[in-house]
C-alpha cells in the first residue's frame, strides 16, 4: 500500500496563480509588466506585456526635419543617450555622403566610451539591488556622478545631451576637458577593485548568480540577443571589432567573453563580469584616444540644412546593450519617410521567457536584472 | 530580585485588597517595557540610517533636530528625524484595502506586537533589573519568540494581496525552521550551568569564565546562534519575507500608519532581544570584560555591581545590534531555498554535533 | 564532503572582506561623503573636487530668456524647435506709416512690430536648438557662458502649470494699433475670453479664431501697389535654387520697367554668374524675351472676379492626404502674402507637387476645379453664379445662429446646390434646433427676394 | 558566399527575385512562396536576423524589409518585400525566434497580418486600439475609451 494512493489527488486541484508583477515594481527596471504563471515559488510560463511607455518615436520623426530629431533620438534609451545620438548620425551621415573631419570621430569615441562606462556602472549598482546588495549601488552612483559633471561641462546637460549632430558636435571640448577626464579614470579603476571585491566575489553574491538563466550559443543568436548578453554566452561578436565604423579600427582594446568562471558559460554572473570587464576596456579606449586626438574645427562639416539622399540604409552600432540599427528610408526631403530603430532591449527582452521557465521568482529577477533593459527604447 | 517581587514587598505593607495591588504590580512593568521597546526602537532608528549612510559615502539624516537643537555641525545632524517619523506614522492614514479580511488585518500588528513584549518579561537587563524572575528563564524566552510567526502569517494571509502571501508563506518556512537551531545552541549553557535560570547562567559564567571561550565548540555555538537570530528577525542576508526588489515589502505592503510602525517597532525589539540573549548567554551576561583581561588587581572586582551590571550587558547587547546593521549593508539576499539549505543542511548537523561534543568536553574537562 | 567545507570557508572569507571594507567606508567617511546639502550647498560649487566653474561651462541648459529688444521676429527659434513650445506673432507696420520698431544691439534695423512671443517651459525640452539660428542671439538659456547676461536660474518651479508659460514680448497696445494691428487685438482678447470660458478646451474643430487669425495677418499686410512681375515662366525652372536667381534677377530688372529682352538678358547674365545655367535653361529664357506686357491678359483675370476671395485656403480641405494638405496650405498662404493672383498661386501648387511627387488624381481633379472656377467665373455652370453671398447671413444678430447658418451654407454650396434650396436646407436646419426666430426668419425671407 | 551564389540558389525556387547591384538589396514582388525562400537563406547559415522594417509605400502598397547577418562568414544581406495592404505574409518566426516580436510590431504598426505566428496580437499599442499609426493615412481617432485624445496646443495657443 505504497504512499501515493493513501491520498486521493483528485479531489484537490491545484492550478497555478497568475501573478502580475505590474508595470509599477520596483525591479522592473522601467514600466514592464510580467505575467508570471507560478505554482508556488517556481515559475511555469513568463509572458512580458510592454507599451506603457510608447511615445510614437518613429511616427514623429516622420514629421521633423533630421536635426530635430536628435533630441527625440537621446529620449529612447535614457541611461546611454549619446550612444543613441552618436548611431543615429552614423546612419544619417552615411546617406549623406559627407567627410567628418578626423577630430570629430575621436570626440565622438571619447563620448560614446564615457557613457558605456556610465551605463554599464548604473548597471552593476541596479543589479547589486536586485539580487539584494544596497552598499554598491550608491557606491558606483558616486563614481557614475563624476562623469555626468563631465558630460555637464561638455553639453550643458546631464543625461539627455543633444550633443552629437548628423555631420559632426554641437560644441568642443571645454579646455580643460580632457585633464580632468584623465583625473577621473586615475580615480575611477581603483574604485573599481572596490566593487570588485563587495559583490563580484562574494559568496552569497555568487549563489544567487551563478548558473542561473543559461542563454547557450545558438539560442542567444536565434532571438537576435546582442550586446553583452551575447558575449557572455561565449559568442565573440561586437560590431566594434567586427564591422569598425568611425575609427574603432585604429583602436586596439580586447572584447570580453564569458568563461563562465562560477558556473556555466552564459549565466547572469558571466553576463554581470562581461559588462565589468568592458568598463575596463573602454577606460584604455578612452586614454588612446587622448593620447592621439587631432585638432582641427568640429564645424567644419556640419551643414546648414541636412538633406541626405534619395533611398534607404541600415547602419549598425554597438550601444552599451547590444546592436542599435537604424533603417532610415529618405526620398530627398530633409524630413525622412520611414525611420525605424532596432532596439537591442527589446530582442534581449525576447528571450526571457525562454530564460525563466522553471526557476524561483527571485531568479526572476536576477535574470531581468542580467539582460539590463532599458524600457525607453524597447517601447520607442 | 525580580522587580514584580519588589513591588509587591513594598506596597503589602499597605495592606491594599489583594486584586489592586496585583494590578499595580503588573501595569507598571508593563509600562517600563513598552517605555524601552519605543526608546531602543527611536535609538535604533537613527543608528542604523546614521551606520548605513556613513559606509555607504552619503550623510543620513542632517536637517530634523529637537527644539533647535539639530545636533552635531559636520556629521551627527538630525536627531529629531525619527522622532518626527513616529509621530508621522502616528497621524498618518491607517489604509485597510476593500476586501482585505478587516478582523484579522487590524489583530495581526498586535499578535506581533505582544509577543516580542511578553518575551521581554523574561529577558533580564541586569542582575536584579528582571521582570519576573523564572526559574525557566531560557526556555520562557524560547517559547514566546516564537508566537510572533503567527502574527505574520495572519497579516500576509489577510491582506489579500498575492505579494504579502507570498511574503507571510517565505516568513512562516523561514522562522519555524530557524527556530531549531536557535533552541540547539541555547541548551549548551544549560548544560554546562546546570540550569535554565538565568541567574544561574550568568552566575557560573562569572565564576569561571565567559562560555564564548569556554570551549571550541561553544564558540561556533555562538556564531549559530547569533546568524540564525539574525535569520529570526528577518534581517539581510535572510530578509527574504519583506524583499524590496521582488516582494514590494512582503507582508507588510497593506499597512500604513500606525499599524506598520507596530510591525517596525517590534522589529527592532526582537533585534534587541536577540543581542540581548546572545550576550547573556555567551557573553557573560552582566560580568564586566576587565574580569577576564584581569587588567585591574582584584579589589576592583566590585565594578560589576548592579547599575555597572545594565551598562555592561547593554554595550555587549550594542555591540552585536551593531554587527547585525553592518550586515545589512554589506551583504545581498540568500534565495530562499538556498535559506533552507544553509538552516537544515549546515546549522542544523553543526549544533547537534556541538551539543555531542560539549557533552564530551564537559566530561573530560 | 571536501567540496562541503570549502564551500563554507570560502564563503566565511568573502564575508570578512566585504565587512571589512564597508567598515572602511565608515571609518575614513571625512573625505568619503559625497553628499550636497542642496540648501546651503548650491550646484555647481568650484571647490567640489571634480573643479568646474561657472566660465568653463561650453553651454547651459536652464530657463529660456529672450532679450526683447534685439528679437527681430525671424521666427527661426520657433521653427528650429521640435516640441513647438515658442509661439511668436508679428505685424508688419504698412509701408506708409514711418513706424520706427527700434534697432537690434547688432545694428540690424528691425522691420517687425512682436506683440506676441510666448514660451511654454513646461512643454521645453531643453535640447537648445532654438539657441543657434538666432541670428541676433537674443534667444538663450540663462547662465553659464552668458552668464553676464543674466544670472543663471534653474529653480523656477510654479505651483500651476500655466505659470511656467513666460510671455517676453513687451510691445504696448499703442504700438501694435499705431501699426494698424487693431484686428490683432481684437482677435487677441477673443480668444482669451474663449479660453477664459473654457471653450476651447476641447479644442475638437479648428477654432475659427485661429484660421482668421492667420488670414488677418496675411491680410492686414496689404498687398504693395505696384504691379506684380509675372513668374509663370521662371517658375517651369526645376530647381529650386535655380529658379531662385532667376526670380530675382527677373524682379530686379522688372522694376527697373526694362523691357521683357534686357530682362531675359539680365537673368542669363546672373544664372551665368552664380555658376547655375545649364541649357536646358535656353528655351525658358528665350520665352521670358517673348513674353508680352503683363498687364494685358492675366493682370486682368487677377483683379475682376469677384468670386476670387472665395478661394480662401480651406477649400483644399477635402484634400485626403495630410502632408499634401499641408504643403498646400502653406504655400497658398505663402503666395497670397506676397499678393499673387490665384491662378498663379494655383499653377505653382501643381509644380510644387509635381516636384515632390505628391501630384495624385485626386489633388489634380481639385485644382482643375479651382482653376476652371478662377479663370473664368462667369461660364461656370450656373450653380456658381447665382449663389448669393455668404456676407448676407451677417446680419443674423444671435452668434450661434449665424454661425449655424454659414455652415449649413458652406456644406451645400459645396454640394453645387442652387441658393433657394440652399435657404431651404438653412431654414430646416433652424427649424430643427428651434432657432428659427423671428428675426432670423426676416433675414432669410430679405435673402430670398434679393436673388 | 558571394551575393552571386545566393541569388541563383534563390531564384531557383522563385524567379520574381531582382537583386540590385549598387545598394545590394534583393526585392520579391510576390509573397507566396517567401517562406521556402526564408528557409533556403537560413541553410546559407544567415542564423541572426538583425531587424523587420515594415514601410508604407503610400500607393496602398506595403513593404517589409528584412535585415539579415550571418555571425560566420560576417555577411549582411536586405531582403525586401512588396504586396499590397491585404496580403497575409506568411510568418519566419519559426526560423528565427527574434521575428515574433518583430512581426508583432510590424502588425501592431502597419496592420500586415503573418501566417500561422504564434501570438498575432498588439505588442506596443493597447489590444483594442483601431487603426495602425505608422499608415500614411492615419487618423487618430477623437475619444479613447471615453477619454478625450487632445489634437492640438489649442488651450494656450
Amino acid at each position: 500500500m505504497s504512499k501515493e494512493n493513501l491520498i486521493d489527488k483528485s479531489s484537490i486541484n491545484t492550478d497555478d496563480m497568475i501573478l502580475n508583477m505590474g508595470p509599477q515594481h520596483p525591479s522592473t527596471h522601467g514600466v514592464l509588466r510580467l505575467k508570471i504563471h507560478t505554482d508556488g515559488e517556481v515559475v511555469s510560463k513568463i509572458e512580458p506585456i510592454i507599451g506603457y511607455l510608447h511615445r510614437c518615436f518613429e511616427k514623429h520623426s516622420e514629421n521633423l526635419p533630421y536635426e530635430q530629431i536628435v533630441p527625440f533620438t537621446d529620449r529612447c534609451d535614457y541611461l546611454s543617450s549619446m550612444h543613441m545620438s552618436h548611431a543615429y548620425s552614423i546612419a544619417v551621415e552615411k546617406m549623406m555622403d559627407i567627410e567628418i573631419p578626423e577630430r570629430v570621430e575621436y570626440i565622438r569615441v571619447i563620448v560614446s566610451e564615457l557613457q558605456r562606462i556610465a551605463s554599464h556602472a548604473f548597471f552593476i549598482g541596479v543589479f547589486g539591488l536586485d539580487v539584494g546588495a544596497i552598499t554598491p549601488f550608491t557606491w558606483v552612483f558616486r563614481d557614475r556622478e563624476r562623469i555626468i559633471d563631465l558630460f555637464e561641462t561638455l553639453t550643458g546637460a546631464r543625461l539627455l545631451y543633444n550633443y552629437v549632430w548628423p555631420g559632426g558636435v554641437s560644441h568642443d571640448l571645454p579646455e580643460k576637458f580632457i585633464t580632468r577626464t584623465i583625473e577621473f579614470l586615475d580615480y575611477f579603476e581603483p574604485q573599481l577593485i572596490e566593487v570588485d571585491e563587495l559583490l563580484t566575489t562574494n559568496k552569497i553574491f555568487i549563489e544567487r548568480t551563478a548558473d542561473i538563466g543559461v542563454l547557450d550559443k545558438d539560442i542567444a543568436i536565434n532571438y537576435g540577443v546582442t550586446g553583452p548578453a551575447l558575449r557572455a554566452s561565449g559568442v565573440d561578436f561586437d560590431l566594434r571589432k567586427n564591422e569598425p565604423y568611425s575609427i574603432y579600427d585604429k583602436l586596439d582594446f580586447d572584447v570580453p567573453v564569458g568563461r563562465g568562471e562560477m558556473g556555466t558559460v552564459g549565466d547572469s554572473w558571466d553576463r554581470y563580469i562581461v559588462r565589468f570587464l568592458e568598463i575596463k576596456e573602454s577606460i584604455k579606449i578612452i586614454r588612446q584616444c587622448f593620447k592621439s586626438i587631432p585638432e582641427g574645427d568640429v564645424h567644419a562639416a556640419l551643414p546648414k540644412k541636412v538633406r541626405p539622399r534619395k533611398g534607404s540604409t541600415y547602419s549598425r552600432f554597438e550601444s552599451s546593450r547590444g546592436e542599435l540599427g537604424y533603417y532610415i528610408i529618405s526620398d530627398g526631403k530633409n524630413v525622412p519617410t520611414r525611420l525605424k530603430m532596432r532596439s537591442p532591449a527589446f530582442s534581449n527582452l525576447s528571450v526571457l521567457p525562454y530564460l525563466s521557465e522553471g526557476w524561483m521568482i527571485s531568479d526572476v529577477i536576477t535574470i531581468l536584472g542580467s539582460l539590463d533593459i532599458v524600457l525607453g527604447e524597447i517601447d520607442r | 530580585m525580580s522587580f514584580v517581587d519588589s513591588i509587591l514587598s513594598s506596597l503589602s505593607s499597605l495592606e491594599m485588597n489583594y486584586t489592586l495591588l496585583l494590578l499595580i504590580a503588573v501595569t507598571i512593568p508593563g509600562l517600563i517595557i513598552f517605555l524601552l521597546m519605543t526608546v531602543n526602537a527611536i535609538v535604533a532608528v537613527y543608528m542604523e540610517r546614521k551606520i548605513s549612510a556613513f559606509m555607504q559615502d552619503r550623510l543620513g539624516p542632517m536637517e530634523v533636530g529637537i527644539f533647535g537643537f539639530k545636533g552635531g555641525k559636520r556629521f551627527w545632524g538630525g536627531i529629531g528625524q525619527t522622532i518626527a517619523d513616529a509621530i508621522k506614522l502616528l497621524a498618518k492614514e491607517d489604509i485597510i484595502p476593500k476586501d482585505a479580511d478587516k478582523f484579522m488585518m487590524i489583530l495581526a500588528p498586535f499578535i506581533i506586537f505582544i509577543a516580542s513584549f511578553i518575551t521581554f518579561v523574561g529577558v533580564p537587563l541586569s542582575q536584579d533589573f528582571l521582570i519576573s524572575n523564572f526559574n525557566i528563564g531560557i526556555l520562557y524566552i524560547l517559547a514566546m519568540s516564537s508566537v510572533g510567526v503567527i502574527g505574520i502569517i495572519l497579516a500576509g494571509w489577510s491582506s489579500n494581496n498575492k505579494w504579502s502571501l507570498y511574503g507571510a508563506m517565505r516568513a512562516a518556512s523561514q522562522i519555524i525552521s530557524y527556530e531549531i537551531p536557535i533552541a540547539i545552541t541555547l541548551l549548551l549553557p544549560v548544560i554546562i550551568s546546570g540550569g535554565l535560570d538565568v541567574h544561574t547562567i550568568v552566575d557560573w559564567q562569572l565564576q569561571n569564565r565567559w562560555l564564548i571561550l569556554h570551549s571550541p565548540f561553544t564558540f561556533i555555538a555562538f556564531f549559530i546562534f547569533f546568524v540564525s537570530g539574525i535569520a529570526e528577525t528577518n534581517r539581510t542576508p535572510f530578509d527574504i519575507p519583506e524583499a524590496e526588489s521582488e516582494l514590494v515589502a512582503g507582508w507588510m505592503t497593506e499597512y500604513s500608519g500606525f499599524r506598520w510602525s507596530l510591525f517596525f517597532l517590534s522589529e527592532y525589539t526582537n533585534m534587541l532581544i536577540i543581542s540581548l540573549v546572545a550576550s547573556f548567554v555567551f557573553l557573560g551576561g552582566w560580568g564586566s570584560p576587565l574580569t577576564i583581561i584581569n587588567l585591574l588587581p582584584g579589589d576592583y572586582m566590585y565594578l560589576d555591581g548592579p547599575i555597572l551590571g545594565f551598562f555592561w550587558l547593554l554595550l555587549k547587547a550594542i555591540a552585536l545590534i551593531f554587527i547585525m546593521m553592518w550586515f545589512r549593508w554589506t551583504f545581498p539576499r540568500l534565495r530562499v531555498d538556498q535559506l533552507m539549505y544553509l538552516c537544515w543542511k549546515v546549522f542544523i548537523p553543526f549544533a547537534i554535533f556541538n551539543m555531542l561534543a560539549v557533552g564530551v568536553w564537559e566530561v573530560l574537562f | 564532503m571536501k567540496e562541503y567545507f570549502n564551500n563554507i570557508v570560502g564563503g566565511i572569507q568573502s564575508f570578512w572582506k566585504g565587512l571589512s571594507l564597508t567598515f572602511k567606508h565608515m571609518k575614513n567617511k571625512k573625505d568619503l561623503v559625497a553628499t550636497l546639502q542642496y540648501p546651503n550647498e548650491k550646484w555647481p560649487i568650484p571647490e567640489r573636487n571634480i573643479g568646474f566653474n561657472l566660465s568653463e561651462y561650453n553651454v547651459i541648459r536652464s530657463r529660456l530668456h529672450v532679450d526683447m529688444d534685439d528679437c527681430i521676429g525671424c521666427l527661426q527659434c520657433e521653427r528650429a524647435c521640435p516640441v513647438d513650445c515658442i509661439k511668436i506673432d508679428t505685424i508688419k507696420p504698412p509701408k506708409e506709416s514711418e513706424f520706427d520698431c527700434g534697432k537690434t544691439s547688432f545694428g540690424t534695423q528691425k522691420k517687425l512690430v512682436v506683440p506676441r512671443f510666448t514660451i511654454d517651459m513646461s512643454e521645453c525640452m531643453y535640447c537648445n536648438l532654438c539657441v543657434y539660428p538666432c541670428p541676433e542671439e537674443c534667444i538663450y538659456m540663462v547662465g553659464g557662458p552668458n552668464e553676464d547676461k543674466h544670472e543663471i536660474d534653474y529653480e523656477f518651479s510654479q505651483y500651476s502649470r500655466d505659470g511656467l508659460i513666460y510671455e517676453f514680448a513687451d510691445a504696448t497696445d499703442e504700438d501694435i494699433l499705431s501699426v494698424g494691428g487693431d484686428e490683432y487685438i481684437k482677435t487677441r482678447e477673443e480668444r482669451k475670453k474663449r479660453i477664459a470660458d473654457g471653450e476651447s478646451l476641447n479644442g475638437t474643430e479648428i477654432l475659427p479664431g485661429k484660421e482668421e487669425n492667420v488670414s488677418v495677418t496675411a491680410s492686414s499686410a496689404p498687398a504693395p501697389s505696384l504691379d506684380k512681375p509675372d513668374f509663370t515662366v521662371v517658375n517651369e525652372i526645376e530647381d529650386r535654387v535655380t529658379r531662385a536667381t532667376a526670380k530675382k534677377a527677373f524682379t530686379q530688372k522688372f522694376k527697373e520697367k526694362a523691357s521683357f529682352q534686357e530682362i531675359s538678358k539680365f537673368v542669363k547674365l546672373s544664372l551665368e554668374e552664380n555658376g547655375k545655367y545649364s541649357s536646358n535653361l535656353d528655351d525658358i529664357i528665350k520665352r521670358i524675351s517673348e513674353m508680352t506686357a503683363p498687364d494685358s491678359t492675366d493682370g486682368g483675370s487677377s483683379e475682376s472676379a469677384p468670386a476670387q476671395e472665395e478661394m480662401t485656403h480651406k477649400s483644399f480641405n477635402d484634400l485626403e492626404n495630410k502632408m499634401q494638405r499641408g504643403i498646400v496650405k502653406k504655400l497658398f498662404i505663402g503666395e497670397k502674402k506676397k499678393g499673387l493672383s490665384d491662378l498663379d498661386i494655383l499653377k505653382l501648387i501643381r509644380a510644387e507637387l509635381k516636384t515632390k511627387e505628391m501630384l495624385d488624381d485626386q489633388a489634380k481633379e481639385l485644382l482643375k476645379k479651382l482653376m476652371l472656377q478662377s479663370v473664368n467665373p462667369k461660364e461656370t455652370p450656373k450653380v456658381e453664379s447665382d449663389v448669393f453671398d455668404l456676407k448676407k447671413l451677417n446680419d443674423i444678430e444671435d452668434k450661434m445662429t449665424r454661425g449655424l447658418a454659414k455652415k449649413v451654407y458652406t456644406k451645400s454650396k459645396r454640394d453645387g446646390k442652387k441658393s433657394t434650396e440652399i435657404l431651404a436646407d438653412i431654414e430646416s436646419e433652424l427649424q430643427s434646433q428651434e432657432k428659427l426666430t423671428g428675426s432670423v426668419d426676416a433675414v432669410i425671407t430679405g435673402i430670398r427676394e434679393s436673388i | 558566399m558571394s551575393k552571386k551564389t545566393l541569388t541563383d540558389s534563390i531564384s531557383s525556387i522563385n524567379e520574381s527575385i531582382a537583386y540590385d547591384e549598387e545598394t545590394n538589396i534583393f526585392s520579391l514582388k510576390e509573397v507566396g512562396t517567401w517562406l521556402d525562400i526564408a528557409t533556403e537563406i537560413k541553410n546559407l547559415n544567415f542564423n541572426y536576423l538583425m531587424c523587420i522594417t515594415s514601410i508604407d509605400m503610400e500607393n496602398s502598397q506595403l513593404a517589409l524589409a528584412y535585415n539579415l547577418h550571418s555571425t560566420e562568414t560576417k555577411d549582411s544581406i536586405e531582403f525586401n518585400l512588396f504586396f499590397d495592404k491585404d496580403t497575409e505574409i506568411p510568418s519566419v518566426e519559426s526560423l528565427w525566434r527574434t521575428a515574433d516580436w518583430h512581426e508583432r510590431e510590424a502588425y501592431d504598426m502597419m496592420g500586415i497580418k503573418f501566417i500561422n505566428h504564434p501570438d498575432m496580437k498588439r505588442i506596443l499599442l493597447p489590444q483594442d486600439w483601431e487603426g495602425y499609426p505608422l499608415r500614411k493615412n492615419y487618423k487618430v481617432a477623437d475619444y479613447y475609451h471615453g477619454m478625450y485624445i487632445p489634437k492640438d496646443k489649442t488651450s494656450w495657443e
